[in-house]
C-alpha cells in the first residue's frame, strides 16, 4: 500500500498527547456509532507505485488509440499535434498545482494567463467579453441558453440539427429544468433551414461548421434570429475561426465552443474547456471566472478575479452560473497553442486543413459507392454515405490499422449508412489516400446489391 | 519569496511582426485559393491579432509568469474546503500514457475496453465509498455534480407525478449549492445553523414540507463539523419524501469510517479534484462523479458506464444509451476521463487501508494544529468558531482579532503571503464573522503545522506592535494588494491590440 | 523547415545597419574565400514539429524495448522502475537548462543537490570523498586507474576477468595512452583469483559483484593488494551497497559505479552517470566538479564548486582530469532516486531482490539443460549454461515475448551457451516462472544430442 | 529574482525517522534471511543514512532548490563558449518514447534498428556538417572526444611507426585541451598569439618539429575569431606529419558555411550540449561525437555503427565491433543515446537551411551586440580585445575598467545578477586581462541585446557614481558572494550525519 501522508508513529503519539485524547478512534467520537463503518471498505488492497504502473499500463494497452491506427474520428474533438511546449509548461506544478487564485498577489501567473487567454478568445470570435472557461463545448451550449433565458424571459430554444447530438441532448437536460422547450431546426441539403421564428424564441441555437461539416451561412442565420426579437447563439470549430467570418461579425450574441482542438489532448473526452465569448450587453450575465486588469498599491499593473457579483460565492442562489471550478489549465493549453500558432501560423493551419479537407473530398467522391452527404463548403470534416453497411465496412477499414470516421446512423438515422470523417494536420494527403482505398475495397466488398450482380 | 517581481509583459506586448514559433507541415495537396473553397461573404477578413513570438520566448513568457505564482508543490495551503493535499507524480505519468492521452471519446468501446474497465472500476469504488450503488461520472465539477444531483432529484419526483418548487440549504452552504438550486429551477429555502453549529433542527422541521424537493447537506459541514442530528435530518427530509443531497466536497474527512449512504443520503457528489488527487490547475479541470441510491437510479445521464456478459459468460465493458427515464446528457462525452485515471491511480495505490488513513490524518492534523493554535495563544484573538473537535478543517473566528488588534482576518491572509504560506480560506463559512477556514491534509508534516501555529502567533504579536504592518501587508510578493473595486468597476478583460 | 531563431527580417535590417554593413556575407567576411561552402550541406530539408516528431515516433517504434517484452537483460544497466516524481523534477527547466555552476550566487539549487549527491554517495560507499559525477560507469574505473597511476607511479593494472568487459577495455584504451600494462586476473569458478602481485602493480581492480554476479570477497581481495602496496579500486552495483558491506569497509580506496540503476533511463545506454568515491588521503586528485559548503557574505550557508586547482580550466595540463561537462542532471536523477526510496526502503529494495534472484536461480536450476555458472552467493543477476545453442535458445524465447537476458559467449568465450540473467524488483515470481518455462522448452526444443536419441 | 531566497535545509535535515516515500512491491518468493543468502562478513552493518522524507516533502525540497537556480528558459543566458541556445521541448518528447527511454543497451542490433538507424543518420550529418567523413559517437562530452581524438593520433602516428612526445596548444585553448594532451600521454607546448587574436605563426613554425604529433585548434578560437592564417597553419602542421584537432566547441559560427574538414582538420569533436540543443542541465550529460578523415578512420573507437547490405539488397544497421585497428572503447554501451536523439531531432527540424540560419543569426546577433555596446559607450570601458568582425562571440577586457571605475569584471559579473541575466564567461580566455566572453546565440532577440547593452551601461554609469555598489553585489540572490577560498581551505564535501 502506498502512502503520501507524512505524520510518523512517533509523530502520532505526540499529535494526540498535544490534542488531549489517546487515539486516532477518539477523534472521530463526533460520528454517532451507528453511522461509523465496522469494516474496511470493501477495496483491493493498495499497491505500490510500480504495481500501479504496470497495472495502469497494462490497461491502457487496451484501448486503440489514434497512436495505434490511422484514425478519422472527429465529431467534436479531434487528433491535432499538441507541440511539446504545451506540456512542459502546464506540468509545471506552478500551473498545475494551485487552486483558482482567490490571493491575487501570490496567483498573478494563472491571472495573467486568464487575461491573455480571454483577449485570444475575443480576438478568434470577434466579440468582446470572454470569460476564463467553462467546462466544455456542449454544456457551454446550454450555458449560453441559460444567459438567453435570463435576458429575454421567452419559452423556447430553436436549436439546429446540425448542433453537435451531445450539445443538443445537453441543452435538452438543463432546459427541462429551467422549464424551457426545445425545438428542432432540421437541415436541409445539409445546412440548416430555420423554421418560422416567433416572439417565443429566446435564442436560436447554431454549429459552425456544423455536425456534418458544412459550413453555414451565419450572417443570414443571425439575421433571422434578431430579425424575431431572439439571440443569436453559436458553437464555433476554434480552428475554423481563423479562416471563417468572426461570429462577432455574424451577428452572434454568444459564441462558445470545444476547446478541445486547442492544444488539449483527446483524454476519451476530457478534459478540455470550453470557451465563452460575448457582447458588451451580455457582460454582467457571464458564467464563470472572468479576469481583469487592474493596479496594485504602488500602482503596478496585476490582474484579480472580476465581476464577481455574478458569481455562486458572493451571490449564490441569484447567481448567473453555479460554476466553480472550470478549465483553468486546459484554457492556458489553449493560449499556449495559440501562441505557438500565432498570428499567422493559425491561418496557415487552418488553410491546410481546409485544402486537405477539400482533397480529400474530391478523393473520396471518387471513390465507387462513397457520396457526399452534402454539396456545401467543408472545412475539416465531411459526411459521405455508402453504398453497403457502414459497420462492417468500418470493420474492415480497422483491419486494415483505419478508422475511416464516425458512423452517423446513432445521431442521425436518416443518414444510416453515412460516415463523418474528419481531417487534421496529421492527416497527410497519403493517409487520405490510404483512406480512400480501404474504403473503396471495403464498399466493394460489403456492398451487397452489386456484389450479387456482379457475381 | 516568488520570483519575476518585476511586471511581466503580456504575450501580446511581447509580440513583434514577423517571428514565430510553429512551422506549417508542407502543403502535400492541390493548391486552391480560399475563396474558392469557401464563399468570400463567410471568410474572414482580418486576421486575429495573435502574438508573433519564436519558441524560446515563448517558453521564457509562461516559465516567468509560472514563478508568479504559489503552488502546491513549494509550500503549504491550508485553503479550507479546497483539500489540497498532494498530488502524486505517478498520476500525471499514468494519465499521460497514449493509451489514455490519445484515446479519441469516440472509440468504439469494443476498442476502448481498457478505459471502460478503468471507468467502471472507478464507479465500482466511488459507490463503495459512498455507501450508494449506482455511479454516473459524467458530471465536470462539484457544482456540475451538484445540478445532476438536482437534475435528478426533479426526474424523481416526477416520474412519481410530483411536481415540488423548493430546495433547502443550510445557510453554512457553499455557494455552489443555492447557485444549483436556481439553476435546476427551485426556489432556495435556507435552513438555520444551532448554536453547535449542527443544523437547526427545529427551523428544519418548520421549513420541510411537501413542497420540499431536497435538502443539500455538506457533512462534515463548511465548518468542519459532522453534523450532531444527522439521523434526525435524514428522518425529516425523508419523512415529507424528499431527496437528502450530498455535498461531498469533505469526504476527505471520513473515507472508511463512515459513508453518506449509510447516513440516509440519496445523492453524493465526489470532488475528485480535492478528495482524489487530481491537481487543481489553477482552477480546473476537476471532475465531480455522483453516487446514487437505487431509487434515483433510473434518471441517472446517458451513458452510462456497463458491464455486460458475453454469452460464452467472459464479460465486456460498454456505454448504455438505453436509458429511457435519464436525465439525459449534461456534456459531451463521457466525462473528464483523464481525471478519472488519477482518481483510480491513487484508490489502487491506497486501498481500502490506506483511504482510512488518509481520513484519520486530516483529522488528526486538523485537530493537532488547532490544538497548537490554542498553546501558541492563537485561539485568544482567532477563538475557534465553535469548540469542538473538528473533523478534517476547523473555523477560527477573527472577531477578537479585529477588535482588539485592529486587524481584520483579510490583513492577517495577506501577511502570511510573506512569509510564503498560502492563507486559509476567508470569510466563509458566511456564518462565522471574520471567519477562516483552514484545512491542513494528511499529506502536510507536523513540523509545517508547527510553524504554520508560530508563524500566526508571530503574525499577532507584530499587530500588537503595530497593526499596520499586517494592515500594509503583502510586502514581498509580485505585486501588493490589488484594486479590486476599481477592477469590477471599469472592467478591462482582455488587452486592446 | 523549423526556426527557433527570434531574429525578424525588419530587426535583421536595423542589426546590419547598426553593425555597418549591408549583408549576412559581410559578416563572414573573415573567413577566405576558398574555405566558405559554396553548396548548401547536404542534409534533408528541415521539417516542421509535427513531421519531426511522426519521423521519430516512427524510428523509435522499430526498438524493442523493455516495454515491449519481458525482459532479463542487465549486464551493468537495468530495467527499474523510475519513480514518477524523478522525471518531474528533472524535467523542471532550472534543472534541465543551465550550464554548469559558474556562478554560485544564482546556482545554489543545483549546487546543493550536488552537495546532497556527495553525501549519498559517500553514505553508501562508506568513503568519506565523492565527486559530483563522471561521465559513466567503464569510464570512472579508467579514471579510477588514472589516480592509482599519479599516485604511485607504478606501471601494471591487475584487473579482474569479472570487471565489466566494457570496464576493462575502455581501461586499456586509456593505459594506452598513459603507457600502463593491463593484467587480467582470471575467475576461478566465477570468483577472481589475484596473480601473485609485486611493486609494479599500481592497483588491483575489481568488481562487486562480478560480471557473473558473484558476491566477491572484496575485503581479502583488497587485503591482498595492500598487502602490495598497490591500491584497491572496486566498481560497485549501487544497489547491492545496500546490503553488502560498502567499499569504504572493506579497504577499497576507490569506489566506482554506474549509476544508470539509481533512477536514469537505460537509453539505449546513455546518458546517465558515473558515481567516483575514495578516501581523503586522495581528496586532491579526484576528477571532475566538487561542491563544498561554505558562507556568503552575510554568513548564510552557500555551496561553491571548491577544490578547482585540480581541474582543467585552473591547472590545464597539470590537472588531474580533464573532464569539464559530465552528468548533473543524471545525478540529480540519482539522488532523487536514493531519497525516495530513503533509508529502509533501499534496503528493502535491495532485499526484494535479493530474495528474487534467489528464486530464480532455484527456479532456474531446476530446469533441465539449464545450470549454473557458478555457486557463489547473488544479488541481482546470474549466470546459467544452456544444454542448447544460446542464439537459438534466445529468439525461441523471444518468440513469446521473453528476452532471457544477455549470451556471455561475446565476452566469455569460456562461457559460450551461457546466459546473464538480471532481477529488478518490475521483474517478479510470475515473470520469473514464465523465463524459467520458456527457457525450459526453448533448450528441449533446441537440444541437438538429447534431440537425437529421444526422436 | 529567483525565488526561495530563505535557506533551504538539506534533504538530510528534513529527514525524520518512520517517513517514507517508497514503497516495496509484496514479496512474492520464498522468504530467507539475507544471512543464509549472503555470507555474512559480506554484509553490510549499519544502514546507508539516507534520508526519510514523504513523496510530499520530497517534491517540495526539490522544487524549492530548483527556485534557487538561473535558467535558460527564465532568461539571458550570455555565457561565452557555451551556447547557451534555446532548448527546444520537442526534443525531450521524442527522447522520453519508451522505444528510446526503455531502450536496454545490449538489445540485440535486429531488435533496436530505429536506435541504430538514427544513430547511423546523425553519425552522416555530423559528417557533413564538419567535412569529415568517418564518426563515432561514443564520446560522452567535448573533453571526452578531445581525448578520443588524441589517442586516435597517437594510434594513427604508431601505426605508422612514429613515437611522437608533444602537442601543441595554443595559450588561447580551452583548459580542457592541454588537460587531455597530458591525460593522452603527451607533453603540451603552447603556441602564441598575435597581435590580431591569430596563431602566432612564427610561433608555430619554430615548435612544428618531427616530435609534434598534433596541433588542438579552435577555430573561431576561443576569442571568438576565425583565424587569418588558417590555411597556413594546416600546411605547417601537416608538413611535419602532425595531424589538426579542431575543437568543435564554436562550431555554431560556421554551420553550413565553412567546414574543418575543408579547413585540413583531420579530427573534430561536437559538443551536441552546445551546438546540438542537448539541454545542459547543470552540467551535464553532454556527448562529444567525433568527425575525422580517411586517413585517421581504422582506428575509431569500437563499436561503430553501420550499416550492412542484406543479400536480397534491403539494408541493416549494426554495431562493428571487427576494427582490429581500433583504439577500442572509451566507455561503456554505445554513447549517450539520449543525447543523440535530440540531437537528431534537431537536425531534422533544421535541415541544411535552417543549420545555416543558424550561423548567420549567431553571428549577426554577437556583431550586433558588440555594435550596440559601442553605441552605449560600454566598450569604452571595456574595449572589444580585437578590432575586428567577431563570429558568434567576442572578448572584452576590462582593464581601462577596472583601471579607471575601480571595479574589476568579476563585480560587473556580480552585479548583472541583480538585473536577472547570467553574466558572460569571466576570466577566460586567459590571454586577455580582465577578459568578458559574451556568446549571445541566435535564439535571443534583438530587444534581449538591447537590455543587455543598456544594463552594462547602466552598471558603469553606477560604478562611475560609486563602484562599491558593484563590488558588494549582488544583492537579491539568494545567497550573496560566497567564501570559495574558505571553502577550498577546509573542503567540507559532505553533510556529517
Ligand atoms: C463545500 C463545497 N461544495 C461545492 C463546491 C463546488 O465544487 P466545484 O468547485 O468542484 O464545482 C466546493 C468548492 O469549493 C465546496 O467547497
Ligand atoms: C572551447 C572549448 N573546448 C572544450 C570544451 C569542453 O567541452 P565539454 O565540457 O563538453 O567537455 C569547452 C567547454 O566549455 C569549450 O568551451
Amino acid at each position: 500500500m502506498s502512502t503520501y501522508t507524512s505524520v510518523t508513529p512517533e509523530d502520532r503519539r505526540q499529535m494526540l498527547a498535544e490534542i488531549g485524547v489517546t487515539s486516532i478512534e477518539d477523534l472521530f467520537a463526533e460520528i454517532p456509532a451507528a453511522l461509523r463503518l465496522d469494516r474496511p471498505l470493501a477495496l483491493d488492497a493498495g499497491l505500490s507505485e510500480v504495481e500501479v504502473f504496470q497495472e495502469l499500463r497494462a490497461l491502457a494497452a487496451r484501448n486503440v488509440s489514434t497512436e495505434d491506427e490511422l484514425s478519422f474520428l472527429g465529431a467534436g474533438m479531434y487528433d491535432h499535434y499538441i507541440p511539446a511546449l504545451v506540456d512542459s509548461i502546464i506540468e509545471r506544478s506552478e500551473f498545475l498545482t494551485p487552486y483558482t487564485p482567490y490571493q491575487p498577489e501570490i496567483s498573478q501567473g494563472g491571472l495573467q494567463v486568464m487575461f491573455e487567454y480571454q483577449t485570444a478568445i475575443s480576438e478568434l470570435t470577434g466579440l468582446p467579453v470572454s470569460n476564463a472557461s467553462v467546462y466544455e463545448g456542449p454544456s457551454a451550449v446550454a450555458a449560453a441558453g441559460y444567459i438567453a433565458k435570463h435576458t429575454n424571459s421567452r419559452t423556447r430554444f430553436v436549436v439546429s440539427r446540425g448542433v453537435h447530438p451531445h450539445a443538443r441532448e445537453t441543452l435538452r437536460t438543463m432546459s427541462h429544468g429551467w422549464g424551457m422547450e426545445v425545438v428542432e431546426a432540421p437541415l436541409h441539403d445539409g445546412a440548416t433551414e430555420l423554421p418560422e421564428l416567433d416572439d417565443t424564441v429566446s435564442a436560436v441555437i447554431i454549429q459552425q461548421p456544423n455536425f456534418l461539416g458544412a459550413i453555414e451561412d451565419v450572417p443570414a442565420l443571425t439575421a433571422a434570429a434578431h430579425d424575431a426579437g431572439a439571440l443569436a447563439i453559436c458553437s464555433c470549430d476554434a480552428h475554423s475561426l481563423a479562416i471563417l467570418k468572426p461570429p462577432g461579425e455574424c451577428g452572434v450574441d454568444i459564441a462558445v465552443g470545444e476547446g478541445q482542438p486547442l492544444g488539449n489532448r483527446l483524454d476519451f473526452g476530457g478534459p478540455s474547456f470550453g470557451f465563452f465569448a460575448t457582447t458588451e450587453a451580455l457582460i454582467r450575465r457571464i458564467p464563470g471566472r472572468i479576469a481583469g486588469e487592474t493596479r496594485d498599491l504602488d500602482g503596478r499593473r496585476g490582474f484579480v478575479l472580476t465581476l464577481q457579483t455574478r458569481e455562486q460565492h458572493i451571490r449564490r442562489e441569484k447567481a448567473t452560473s453555479n460554476i466553480c471550478t472550470a478549465q483553468a489549465l486546459n484554457a492556458l493549453a489553449g493560449v499556449i497553442y495559440l501562441s505557438w500558432l500565432g498570428r499567422r501560423g493559425f491561418v496557415e493551419l487552418a488553410e491546410l486543413m481546409l485544402k486537405r479537407t477539400a482533397y480529400a473530398r474530391e478523393r473520396l467522391r471518387a471513390v465507387d459507392g462513397v457520396e457526399l452527404v452534402h454539396e456545401h463548403p467543408v472545412f475539416r470534416e465531411l459526411a459521405v454515405s455508402l453504398a453497403a453497411p457502414v459497420d462492417r465496412v468500418v470493420e474492415r477499414c480497422r483491419r486494415l490499422g483505419i478508422n475511416p470516421g464516425l458512423p452517423l446512423g446513432r445521431d442521425y438515422p436518416e443518414h444510416e449508412d453515412a460516415l463523418l470523417v474528419a481531417i487534421t494536420e496529421r492527416r497527410t494527403r497519403e493517409d487520405i489516400d490510404r483512406l480512400a482505398e480501404a474504403l473503396g475495397g471495403a464498399v466493394a466488398a460489403e456492398r451487397p446489391a452489386l456484389q450479387e450482380t456482379h457475381a | 519569496m516568488i520570483a519575476y517581481t518585476e511586471d511581466q509583459p503580456t504575450i501580446y506586448e511581447r509580440s513583434k511582426p514577423g517571428r514565430r514559433a510553429f512551422v506549417a507541415p508542407a502543403l502535400d495537396v492541390p493548391d486552391h485559393e480560399v475563396s474558392e473553397l469557401v464563399p468570400a461573404a463567410l471568410l474572414r477578413e482580418h486576421e486575429a491579432k495573435l502574438p508573433e513570438i519564436s519558441e524560446p520566448e515563448l517558453v521564457r513568457h509562461y516559465n516567468r509568469l509560472s514563478r508568479r505564482n504559489f503552488d502546491l508543490d513549494s509550500g503549504f495551503y491550508p485553503l479550507g474546503s479546497c483539500t489540497m493535499k498532494h498530488n502524486p507524480k505517478l498520476h500525471e505519468r499514468v494519465a499521460a500514457l497514449p493509451g489514455n492521452a490519445a484515446l479519441h471519446p469516440l472509440q468504439d468501446p469494443r476498442r476502448a475496453q481498457g478505459a471502460l474497465e478503468l471507468m467502471w472500476r472507478l464507479q465500482h469504488a466511488l459507490g463503495e465509498i459512498a455507501g450508494l450503488p449506482h455511479v454516473s461520472l459524467q458530471p465536470s465539477a462539484g457544482s456540475h455534480g451538484e445540478l445532476a444531483g438536482v437534475l435528478l432529484t426533479r426526474a424523481f419526483h416526477e416520474d412519481h407525478g410530483q411536481q415540488r418548487t423548493k430546495v433547502l440549504t443550510p445557510d453554512t452552504a457553499h455557494g455552489t449549492n443555492p447557485a444549483t438550486v436556481t439553476m435546476a429551477g427551485y426556489e432556495v429555502v435556507k435552513v438555520g445553523s444551532d448554536a453547535d453549529g449542527n443544523v437547526d433542527l427545529d427551523d428544519l422541521r418548520a421549513k420541510a414540507d411537501e413542497e420540499v424537493a431536497c435538502l443539500m447537506l455538506t457533512n462534515p459541514s463548511t465548518l468542519g463539523l459532522f453534523d450532531h442530528g444527522i439521523d434526525e435530518i435524514a428522518r425529516i427530509v425523508h419523512d415529507v419524501g424528499a431527496t437528502l443531497y450530498y455535498d461531498g466536497a469533505n469526504l476527505n474527512a471520513i473515507m472508511g469510517i463512515s459513508r453518506p449512504g449509510d447516513m440516509g443520503f440519496d445523492i453524493v457528489h465526489f470532488n475528485l479534484h480535492k478528495t482524489f488527487t487530481q491537481p487543481h490547475g489553477g482552477g480546473g479541470p476537476g471532475a465531480g462523479p455522483i453516487a446514487v441510491s437505487d431509487r434515483i437510479e433510473p434518471y441517472l445521464p446517458r451513458p452510462q458506464v456497463v458491464r455486460r456478459e458475453e454469452t460464452d459468460g467472459s464479460c465486456f465493458y460498454d456505454l448504455d444509451y438505453d436509458r429511457p427515464k435519464s436525465i439525459g446528457r449534461l456534456r459531451g462525452f463521457q466525462g473528464n476521463y483523464g481525471v478519472f485515471v488519477r482518481s483510480y491511480a491513487y484508490i489502487r495505490s491506497l486501498g481500502a487501508e490506506g483511504l482510512r488513513e488518509v481520513s484519520e490524518t486530516a483529522v488528526l492534523n486538523a485537530n493537532y494544529l488547532m490544538a497548537r493554535l490554542r498553546r501558541e495563544g492563537v485561539l485568544q484573538y482567532l477563538p475557534a468558531a465553535y469548540e469542538r473537535l473538528c473533523m478534517h478543517e476547523f473555523v477560527l473566528c477573527g472577531t477578537p482579532m479585529k477588535r482588539e488588534l485592529k486587524i481584520r482576518t483579510l490583513d492577517l491572509a495577506k501577511r502570511l503571503l510573506d512569509f510564503g504560506v498560502h492563507p486559509p480560506t476567508v470569510y466563509f463559512p458566511l456564518i462565522v464573522d471574520e471567519a477562516m477556514l483552514v484545512e491542513p491534509t494528511e499529506t502536510e508534516t507536523k513540523e509545517t503545522l508547527d510553524r504554520f501555529a508560530e508563524t500566526l502567533a508571530a503574525i499577532l504579536r507584530e499587530a500588537q506592535e503595530d497593526p499596520e504592518v499586517a494592515r500594509g501587508a503583502p510586502y514581498t510578493t509580485p505585486v501588493r494588494r490589488l484594486d479590486e473595486a476599481g477592477a469590477a468597476r471599469k472592467p478591462v478583460l482582455r488587452q486592446p491590440l
